[in-house]
Parts: structure tokens; C-alpha cells; sequence
């Protein structure tokens, strides 16, 4: 029920087909298209409806999935389709300084973007008048966690057997110390120069997360992007080895 | 807050006009509404702004105040955004602590201002380690009439660059702060943001009310005064196709240059 | 659409008619029964059903209503009538030291006034189960805001349509520096040793609001509300020349 | 807070009654019910008092704590005048943060001892500049059976004119306490406060709870010991006349005299 | 209607009693199996539908009951039964450093248990579909004060007319000074080596509260819960006492 | 947090299989589920613990922090506890602040600890009244499946064991951190918890999530490892009787002494 992958060799065999090329090492010796080591595991936990446990580098991600149930707060209900809600939590000894239980403006920010990342993928039409509830919870944090959160939480929902149109994966580019990259890295993150996490399904090519912070020139983006999409391709066939693993072909 | 319900009809036919290359108030595609910025509304701080993009309007305020910087960046002033959709700005704005959307609007709005690199934050230094300027910049939205982002970062642009503090000097290890003598802060870039709907497959600049409760995706895209990229935020529960994504670049990159003849003058 | 009304004179061809004389002239250089200059704009806000900005001295305030509308919490409503519902914010950036936003202890206090000093006027009994809700916003605070705030969002109630029995005009008096006087400004009022707002349907002369703090004799007491009075008044006239400025006559 | 509802026929009988210059518990228009007194109830509070008006009860205990001044008034002391309508005292009091009601009552309370000048807030000033003496007093509001605005002046009153502090001395710029030696805080001026309920066209003194909830409009006014004037508060939705306030003034100056007979002997 | 009673003496004549023997007297004169001076009232709130005052040493605490009754929120009702709330809290100045208002994690654990201790004792099925709501307000803190609330709780609740199978008697054990002893005041409770509170329906012996903390051998244990059910069974019959001179025997 | 509703059809099996002496799950009433414990689990963290006892899972973190000692204890640390009921741990369980339940298990858990005096906290004085260590234990809770208590006993005992702190040494009154000598925190006993619920009349030692929804009264014994009595929590609207509760003590020191081989090695 356990399955444990690194992504590591994956990512080293696809890099040629990418046309940027670059010799300079990163500082934790990955190439600039390679992701950090990466396990997906499905079903996890006993309550919830689905769940997924997710590694990449030194980030832990859990995902759960309750639902579609009924809501106590029938206003917000939609007659038509069932509504997806998320919220996204870090543990407070996820970070090197103790972080505030509770929700913060960040949390708040990537709970709305990771319901919007995901709400393509999942038939929402299918169960009118009730709510899928996502929840994710970084045990541990070291750069792209609200990506590790979107692609556990995918994972997590298929899990619950719940009826989508693909899988939505996320992985981020960016830039650091001149050269633009696959996955950053914490200290990547940190000290680079920029960020452009986005989510996908892999299937499509159809972009569910965007977001971008720092600096890049037109060329640079459309590198990172091209990149960020690499990325979520690999992280794609992640995901569904880990559902494979759990019931099967 | 609760959502707007839209009828479908209308939704259609905005839609269907869209999908011609028209839009319901007569504007291109890509045109954005009439567009006022006035400086200095607020005395009582030390630097503002009113914006109105079509009949959005938006006031912004920005208060210095000394502080200390965080622990991991001593010598770095310190920039905090908030925003409040006020109830009074939409008869579905609720009082309260912000919300989702008020604080998405925020922090792509810091994003924007912060990653834009528009305050040289290492000047706001008073003592290293010790003291710096911390800037509270307040977006207070009192006329939703859709497309809040540009306008936010237009009118915090507006609002730090006209934005002075008092001159200190240091006298034994105490900050002596002169009224009397007031500098503005150190301006960098003048990033601006361009947001755009995508509505029956098309991307709409500029997104009126009508449009912004019926789109389907939205990106806004903060471009620095050389092109370059700055700040990216989809929004809304559609895709973009790859293909959509660099084309919105493109469109923003020709749009913040109209939008940079509102800047005032340094 | 927009006018500016400036209050300096009417306040001085008025004057004669108080009994109590004084040769002393303000900080500011008014007399002590002048009003500070004073604008009232009707339908200033898109969106809202009725709006008006109002300046007086350096205040500036925008008020807005919504309604008559449903309400979600019906157990709130009332079977016979409207309730009427204020809230009065002061804006971040509106005062000397930035203020956090949110309700604090005063605007909770002023906000209820505000609503007590408007329902007379309004004929709630011709909405049953709904409210109606005024929102007041200080953009820039120097002394009497709230009767600033009264004022503004009784032109906004009949911006909205909203049938009124009479308009609420507010006015404070107080005495500062030994000296009776009319609307004080913010250094009067700091530095004085009383402040005496009230809000006043001008046709009839009932009293809306009433407040006092500080240290009045009665005699000194009746003064003030006779020049309080007397500002509602004036201001009253402001208040429908703004309506006219509208709607015409 | 839960509205209370009224039947509209006990709104009739009490309002009649009053047209007729009678009350349902017998009194005069303008008498008071029963009122008790007693200080030192509290003995971990430096000052405590516990207040009855007919069966409205009040406990109010104040506790000093040395704090920094305001800013802006770094030689006086700080007053801090909390309540709480505790769900025990009524069956539509609901725990939580305090509601308008109580916001009200506390600051109303505040501005009459505040401005009536009961404490010499500056002679609680102990480092100029740094430490001051604050008073926290809270009403803790375990009864309520109408007028709580006379009860609460009443009490905090009392409150504070049994309050002592420890003596403090200054020894190399550190605050050097005496818990040994406690001293009563010094008092100025000793206001009080009367409320009048209008009801049919009357002002009644002392409105209990079965008058609180029909009222028109209620006025409460504090009075200091020489007849001048030193708060005022209107409440409720219907006005008062130009000639109602002034005649509640004299009301107001006469039945403070009465109540003065409780305040206890400095 | 009110009645002071001092349980010291009643106390002193059971001591002989328990089999542990002891000779050294407590910091406050009291031998090892002695209650501190007890006062109940019951009855002494205007609104509420009952209610009592106890003091026990320099406690004292005020308990209001109102029900049953109907409340807002149905979910939250029981088909089959009364649900009995109660809310703990201590005045801010009852303590040496005033305490903020409003809950803190101490006053919601006291509540939760409280309301467990209430609960065996009342008939709560007699009245499906409502509330009972307990408050106890705590004037002044000497320790064990919730031993005080849930003994002035029950008094309030027979003043309420609500049928109970006994009444609650509350009251700790502990040890302190290296010896086990009866009802720990303030002092022996911070200095002592472990406290024991429990609350039982002095009929039955049944045990509704129990909670501990410290550190106990299992004899020194047995102990302190013989003593503190002694405790319970005089404290019930002070309770008895109290209803009996509020409404006859 | 909604109540789960238990139908009375399960009550009375699992209520019938108990006065059998049987379980649901085949346990002997006096028998733990398979217990596991990881410890160092969160590298961020300078100590945690992952504990499950049978579908029950709980992630600890401890982490230290530099801060003041209350003012009434100047030489001693301080360790805080909080515990968050994931909404991801069970379908009803919500997001918000700490409920009862929440608070209660952190309490319970604290007093554990605390009382079972597991940390020397004397020894996590820096400097004396001045600085002194601060852990924060937080407890996540990411699967419930009953018996909260004795998983989160458990996982905090392990989490504290393996926590290091930076050694530090005082130079000018200024604390110097060395982080790269990290030294376990002085560790005295080690306290377990035992939880029994009473269902049929009987006690059940670590009751299931089934058990758990119907259970009549649980009471949780903490218990050092010479078999001394530490904490004790009496939960439900079940009384117990006298014997129970002795009887229920002589069960913990048993089933304690049976989970100490979860511990980990010092």
C-alpha cells in the first residue's frame, strides 16, 4: 500500500528535450530541469474519504478528501453542482520558526487558489447541492508547498473515488542565481530572483494555478513556464502510479 | 461574502457579444474604461491616492511609522498592504474581518508594489537591526464597479510616490525625527498591472462589473516599465491554455504602457 | 452634478440673531457661532443606492446606503417595519496615528447612535421584514466626525429614495478656551472643556442625539444647545440645497 | 443580544399609568427604587463595590497596575472602565464579546467619571514619561432589572473612592513597590449620574426594567456635586424636545442631590 | 431568605470518623479532614430562574441557572432530551493580577467538565427539544473554585424547580506539606503536592467530577478520595440546608 | 463540533459484546490496539514523534524558542501545549479555534507532563528571571480513531526525549546561541497515560472510535513508572462509583508498564 518513488532519474532522462541547456549545477546538485526526490502515497489515513502523503525534497504534504456531503450552511450551496472548498494549513513546527496555529493571510491566500486549481478537474455537476472538502496539511515546509499541497490534494481525491477529468499536478519554476529553473528549492526560492508556480492537467496542457513573483523577462518566462509544465508532466505519471499502486491497474 | 447570482441570460449575452469582438459598453477588447487618478487627497497621511478605473474607486493612504525591522532582514524598511472592500462599495460586501478576496487583492497588490521593486526598502533604514520605516499602505475600496486589481496597484504607486517622511538623525543611539523637514521616500520602479477576463474563449482587458461576475478566468500580470514581468495571479475556475498565458503577457506588456501616462511626475 | 457649498457667510448673516455676544475670535479665525466650511455632494457612488461626501473644516466622509433589502438572519427582522443599520468606520490612514482597521469600542458606540439619530426621520413602517444600511466611512477625521457622519448619511437616505419624515442634521457646540461655540474643530475639541454633539430634524426641532462631555453650567449648557441648534439649522439648509443640486427642485 | 418583545398590552397599561403621573411599582414619576451600597466586597481587588438599584445588582472591582502613559499625556495616569451584561443577569444576555449595549454602558461610565474628574489621574504618574499608575475597573453586571447607567456611576464611583494603591519610590530610575503601605488614590470630584426614560410624553426617573423595555427614549446625565453638568447620553429612536432636555437637566440636578446620601465617606 | 452557615464546627465533630489520623495542624488552623467556613444562599438573583451564592474560605461565587428553554440554534438540540450548558468564568478582579475578560482554556475545560458533573443529577429527558443554562460566575478566587461553582450550581438548579435525582456536592482532596487533606485552600493548592477534585451525588456516592493532579502514591490516593467524598457528603447537606430555609421543609 | 450520531442499534452490540467480555474487534477488554512510534520524524522540528494507536494517529513537534519566565516562577522554563483537531481527522470535526474537546486533550495531555515533571524545567533557565527556554508542543491530530489521550501522552513523552535546544552561554548579559552544539533537554520521568472507557457496567482499556461514540464515562490515569499516580480525567455523563474508580487505577499501572516499551531509549 506504500509506494515510495523518486522522480530523480525520470527527470535526469526527459532533460534533453528541453532546448535551454545549461552546465552550471545547482547547489544541491540537481540540473536545472530535475526535480527533487519525489514519493506520492495514496490512502494514508483511515477517516477521511481519501487521503495522499506526499514528499518532495523536504516537504511533507497531507492531503484528505471528504465528501461530496451534505452542508449545515445551506446558503452556500449551488443547486446545480457541488462546491469544492479548501483550506490549506501548515503545522506549526512545519517551519523553522514556530508558526501560529490558525489561519494567516497567506494560508487564506493559497486555500482559495488551491479550490480554484483543482475545481476544473473534478465533475462537480455530477452532485448538486453538496460540498467536497479538501483539506492539506504541510507537516513539513521547504519551498513549494502550496504545489506539493495542489498535487496531494489531486491525488487525495481520486482516492475518494471522486469522478474527475484528469489529475491536476503543480510544480513551480523560477529563477535563481541567474538561471532559470525546475522546482525550486527553499534556499532556491529564498535568495532567487523569481517564482512561477502553476498547476496542470496533464492530459490537456490546461492551466489550472498561475501565479508569478519577481522579475523575468519575456524570454525567461516562457523558459520557466516551459519548464514549470515539464515539471507537472512529470509530476502527472507520479500521481497516477501512486492511485495504480493502490487499487491496481 | 456572498456571490452575485448572475441569470444566465445575461450571461449570454454578454458572452455572445464578446465572441463578435464587442463588449456591452461599447469598448474594444482591449480598451480599458476612463481612467482618473488624483494625488495628495488625504492630508492626514503622507502619501495618497484616489483612483477610479470606469466607477471603481479606490482610496489609498500610506502611513510611515518606525519600527523595528524582521530578524532576518535587519536593514530593510518594511512595506505592509491591506485592503478593505468596504460594504459600502457593493451591496454584497459584508463587514468583517477581510476575506478571501480582500486578502487576495492585497497580497497580489504587495506582490505587484514589492517584487516590482518600487521602494528602494534598504533606504527606509533608520538604525541597522534597530529602527526602519515601516510604510502601512491602506486600499480603502469604496466603489466596486469590477477590475480592482490594476486600479490597486495604480493607485498604491500613486500614493508611495508622492509618500514623504520626516528626516532623522541619529543622536546618541536615539532617532531624532524632523517634522519640519519632510523627504520623500526612494522610488525604483514604477511596475503597473493589467488584468484580463477571459470570457467565450477571449481575453478582455480591463473587466467591467458585468463582466467580472460572469467570467470564466481571470489573470493580471504586473509589468515593469521595461516589459519585463513582475507579478502573475489567475483567478476563477476555468483554464488558461499555454497559448492564452503568453498571449495575456503580450496584451499587458502594450496595455501598462497607456496605463503609464497616469503616473504623476516624480 | 457636484457642488460646493461654502457655509463661512450664511453662518455670519445669522449670527446677529443669538443673543449671547462675543468679541473673541477663534484659533481658526472664526466667530464662535461659524460653521467651518462646509460641502455636501449628493450621489457621489455607483454602486450604492443612495451616497454622499461631505467636508467640513478638514473632515471628509463618504456615506452610503443600501436597501431597503432582505436580510439572511431573519430572526433579526422585524414583521412591521425596516430596521435601520449604521456602521461607522474610521479609514486607516483618516487620523494622526494610523488606526487599526475593524470596529473598536468608540465606532461601535457611534454607529448605534447614528442609527438611533436617523430612525425618526425614516418611515421604517413602510418596509416591513427588511433593512435598510448605512454605511459611513471617515476618510479624514479633524473633530466631529460623527455629526459629520450623521449629516452625510441623511443626504444618502434621500439619495436611496428612502421616504424621510425630515432630513437629521448634526452639529456640536462646546466651549473651548472659556468660550461657547459652535462645531468645534479638532484642536477646540481637544483641548477644550466641553463638547456637545446632536443631530436635529430641522423642521421640527426634535432631537435626535444627544451627547455631552466635559463641564458645562446650565447656563453655559443652554447656550451651547441653542448654538447647536443653531448649526443644525444652517446645515439643515445645506443638506436640501445638496438634494436640489440633484434632483432640482 | 436577543431583543426582548413586548406585548403590545403591557406597553399600554405601564404607559397609561404614567399618562396619569403613576408607575406600576407605586412610585413617583421621579423616585427612585431602593438603593444599597457596599464597598470593600472584593477583597483581591484593590477597590470593589457592590451596587443594588431595585434588583439591579452591580459588582464592580478595580485593580491597579503599573503601565506606561499614553503618548500624548506622559504625566497622567490611565483609567480603563470595562463591562460585562453577563448571561446570568438577564435571559437574553449572551456570552461573548461585549455587545453595543455594554460598549455603551462602559463609555458612558468612562466619560462621566473621566470628565466629572473623580481621580486625579495625574498624581498617578510615577516615572514622568514611563510609569503611571493604570486602573483597570470592571463592571461585572450580575442582575439586571433595568438602569444600569445610575448603578454603574454609582458604583465605580465607589469603587475608586476606596481604591488604594501601594506606595511606590523611585530608587536608581526603578520602581521600588511598598505593598505594605497602601494609600488611597487621590479623588477630585465626585459626579453622579441620573436617567430618565421618556414614556407617553413623561420623563420617569429610574426606569425599571418592565419601563427600560417599552421606553421611548432615554436620556442619562451626569452631574457633578455643584449642579454643573458633566456627561449627557441620549438613547433610543424617538426625540426629545428642546424643552424636554432642559427639564430632564433639572430633574437630573435635583435627584443627584438625593443619591449623593450614599456615597461613602471619603 | 438568607442563611449563613458555618460548616467548621461540623466539620471538627465527623472528624473522628476517618480512620487516617493526624496531628499537625494546617497554615490556617485547620485540622487535616476540615472544611473552611461555608456559607450558601440560594436564591438571590431577580432574573434568573434560580440561583445561589456561596463563599467557602475567600471564595466566593455566584451561580444563575435559566431553563428550560428554547434555543436559537436547532441543530444543536436533542429530540429526546434536555442538553445542559454551562459557562464558568472568573471575574477579572477576582484574582491578584486581573485576569482579561472572556474565555481562556482553564475556563473552557472547567465549563465542559462542570456541566458533565451537572449532568447525571438532572431529570434532563423530562424535557426534550430545550436548554438548561448554567452560569457561574466567579466574584473572588481562593481554590477550588470549581468545586465552588459546581456546588452553587446545583443549589441554582434546585431553585430553579428543575427535578434532580440529588443534588452535586463538589469538593477536593489533595496533599500538601507532605500531608493529604481536605479541601485545599489557595495556598496549600500551589504549594501542595497534589490536588484531587471531585463532585458526587451524595445519595448514591456516585462520582461525577474527578480529576487529578500532582503526584499520589495508590494509598495516598485512596486517601485523598475517602477525604474528599467526606468533603462532598457535608458540603450536601449545607446545600440541603440552604434550599430548606429558602422554601421549607 | 457536530456530535456524531450513534445509532442504538450499535450501541446495544458493542454495549452486549462488552458485558460478554468481548469487542468488537477481538481485543480483550483489558488489550491495546497495535501501537507504533517514530520519533524524529519532522527535521524542522528539534523534537517530534509520530505515535498511532490503531487507526488513532498523532504528529508531535517541540520546539524551542527563547523567551521571559512568568514573573511568579524566574528560574523555571516554560513548556505550552496545543493541540488542533484537524479537520482532516474525522467528518466532524471543524476548522476554527481550539473546541472543548481540544482544549481538554491539551490540557489533560499538559498536565501529564507537567505534573508527571518529565522536563526539568528548572535547568531551562538561561538567565535567571531574565531568559529562559520556552517549548511549544503541538500536537497535530491527522486521524482519529479514538483514544486521543494515551497516543497524544505517548507522542509528546517521545517528542520531548529526543528534543535538543542550541547550547548556550552568556556573555555581557547577551545570550550567545551555538547551534552547532545541540544538547538534549534534562529529561526526569516518564509518565504514561491510560484511558478506560466504562461501557456495560465495565471498563474497556483503549476504547476504538465505535467505543468511544458510545461510551457512558472514560476516565484517563497518568501513572510514573513506579507506579504513582500523576493526572487523572474523568470525561462523560456517566458517574463512576467508588470501586470504578479504584479499580480503574490498578488497570493503568498495569497497562502502563505495558506501554513503556514504546518508549524510546534515552
Amino acid at each position: 500500500m506504500i509506494i515510495i518513488l523518486t522522480s530523480k532519474s525520470i527527470g535526469n532522462n526527459d532533460k534533453g528535450t528541453l532546448t535551454t541547456s545549461s552546465t552550471k549545477k545547482r547547489r544541491d546538485g540537481r540540473d536545472f530541469d530535475e526535480l527533487r526526490p519525489l514519493k506520492i502515497e495514496a490512502g494514508v489515513l483511515e477517516r477521511a474519504d481519501g487521503s495522499a502523503y506526499l514528499e518532495i525534497g523536504d516537504n511533507k504534504v497531507l492531503a484528505a478528501v471528504y465528501g461530496p456531503r451534505e452542508l449545515h450552511v445551506r446558503r452556500l450551496l449551488k443547486p446545480n453542482m457541488a462546491i469544492l472548498r479548501c483550506r490549506y494549513n501548515m503545522a506549526p513546527f512545519s517551519v523553522e520558526d514556530r508558526k501560529r496555529p490558525g489561519p494567516d493571510r497567506r494560508s487564506v491566500e493559497i486555500s482559495k487558489l488551491t479550490a480554484e486549481a483543482l475545481n476544473p478537474a473534478v465533475f462537480l455537476e455530477k452532485f448538486p447541492r453538496s460540498t467536497i472538502d479538501v483539506f492539506i496539511e504541510v507537516l513539513q515546509a521547504e519551498g513549494g508547498t502550496r504545489c506539493a499541497g495542489i498535487t496531494a490534494a489531486s491525488v487525495a481525491l481520486a482516492d475518494a473515488g471522486i469522478p474527475m477529468r484528469d489529475m491536476v499536478a503543480a510544480c513551480a519554476a523560477g529563477k535563481s542565481d541567474g538561471q532559470v529553473i525546475m522546482d525550486l528549492s527553499e534556499w532556491e526560492d529564498k535568495e532567487g530572483e523569481a517564482d512561477l508556480p502553476i498547476a496542470m492537467m496533464p492530459r490537456t496542457g490546461d492551466i489550472t494555478l498561475l501565479q508569478m513573483d519577481g522579475h523575468l523577462t519575456s524570454d525567461e518566462f516562457e523558459q520557466a513556464l516551459d519548464l514549470a509544465i515539464k515539471g507537472c508532466q512529470i509530476i502527472g505519471e507520479e500521481q497516477k502510479n501512486a492511485i495504480k499502486n493502490r487499487y491496481g491497474d | 461574502m456572498v456571490q452575485s447570482i448572475v441569470p444566465e441570460i445575461i450571461r449570454e449575452s454578454v458572452t455572445n457579444l464578446i465572441k463578435k469582438g464587442e463588449r456591452v459598453d461599447g469598448r474594444a477588447l482591449d480598451e480599458y474604461r476612463e481612467i482618473s487618478l488624483e494625488t495628495g487627497v488625504i492630508k492626514k497621511a503622507e502619501g495618497s491616492a484616489r483612483v477610479k478605473i470606469g466607477n471603481t474607486q479606490i482610496v489609498v493612504g500610506a502611513k510611515p511609522q518606525i519600527g523595528e525591522p524582521f530578524p532576518d532582514t535587519p536593514n530593510v524598511g518594511v512595506l505592509i498592504t491591506n485592503s478593505e472592500l468596504l460594504p459600502m462599495a457593493a451591496p454584497n460586501f459584508e463587514p468583517g474581518p477581510p476575506d478571501e478576496r480582500s486578502v487576495e487583492l492585497a497580497r497580489v497588490t504587495d506582490r505587484c508594489i514589492r517584487e516590482g521593486k518600487v521602494v528602494d526598502l534598504e533606504k527606509l533604514t533608520i538604525i541597522p537591526g534597530k529602527k526602519v520605516w515601516m510604510i502601512f499602505m491602506d486600499m480603502h475600496i469604496v466603489d466596486y464597479d469590477g477590475n480592482l486589481f490594476d486600479a490597486a496597484v495604480l493607485g498604491c504607486l500613486a500614493a508611495l510616490m508622492t509618500t514623504k517622511v520626516p528626516s532623522t538623525t541619529i543622536e546618541d543611539d536615539e532617532v531624532v525625527i524632523d517634522y519640519e523637514k519632510m523627504v520623500p521616500i526612494p522610488i525604483n520602479e514604477q511596475p503597473l498591472m493589467c488584468t484580463m477576463a477571459k470570457i467565450g474563449g477571449e481575453l478582455v482587458v480591463d473587466p467591467s462589473l458585468e463582466e467580472d461576475d460572469i467570467l470564466e478566468a481571470r489573470v493580471s500580470i504586473g509589468i515593469r516599465a521595461d516589459g519585463s514581468i513582475c507579478a502573475m495571479q489567475k483567478g476563477g475556475s476555468v483554464p488558461f491554455t499555454h497559448e492564452e498565458v503568453l498571449k495575456a503577457v503580450g496584451i499587458a506588456q502594450e496595455k501598462t504602457k497607456e496605463l503609464r501616462k497616469f503616473i504623476p511626475q516624480a
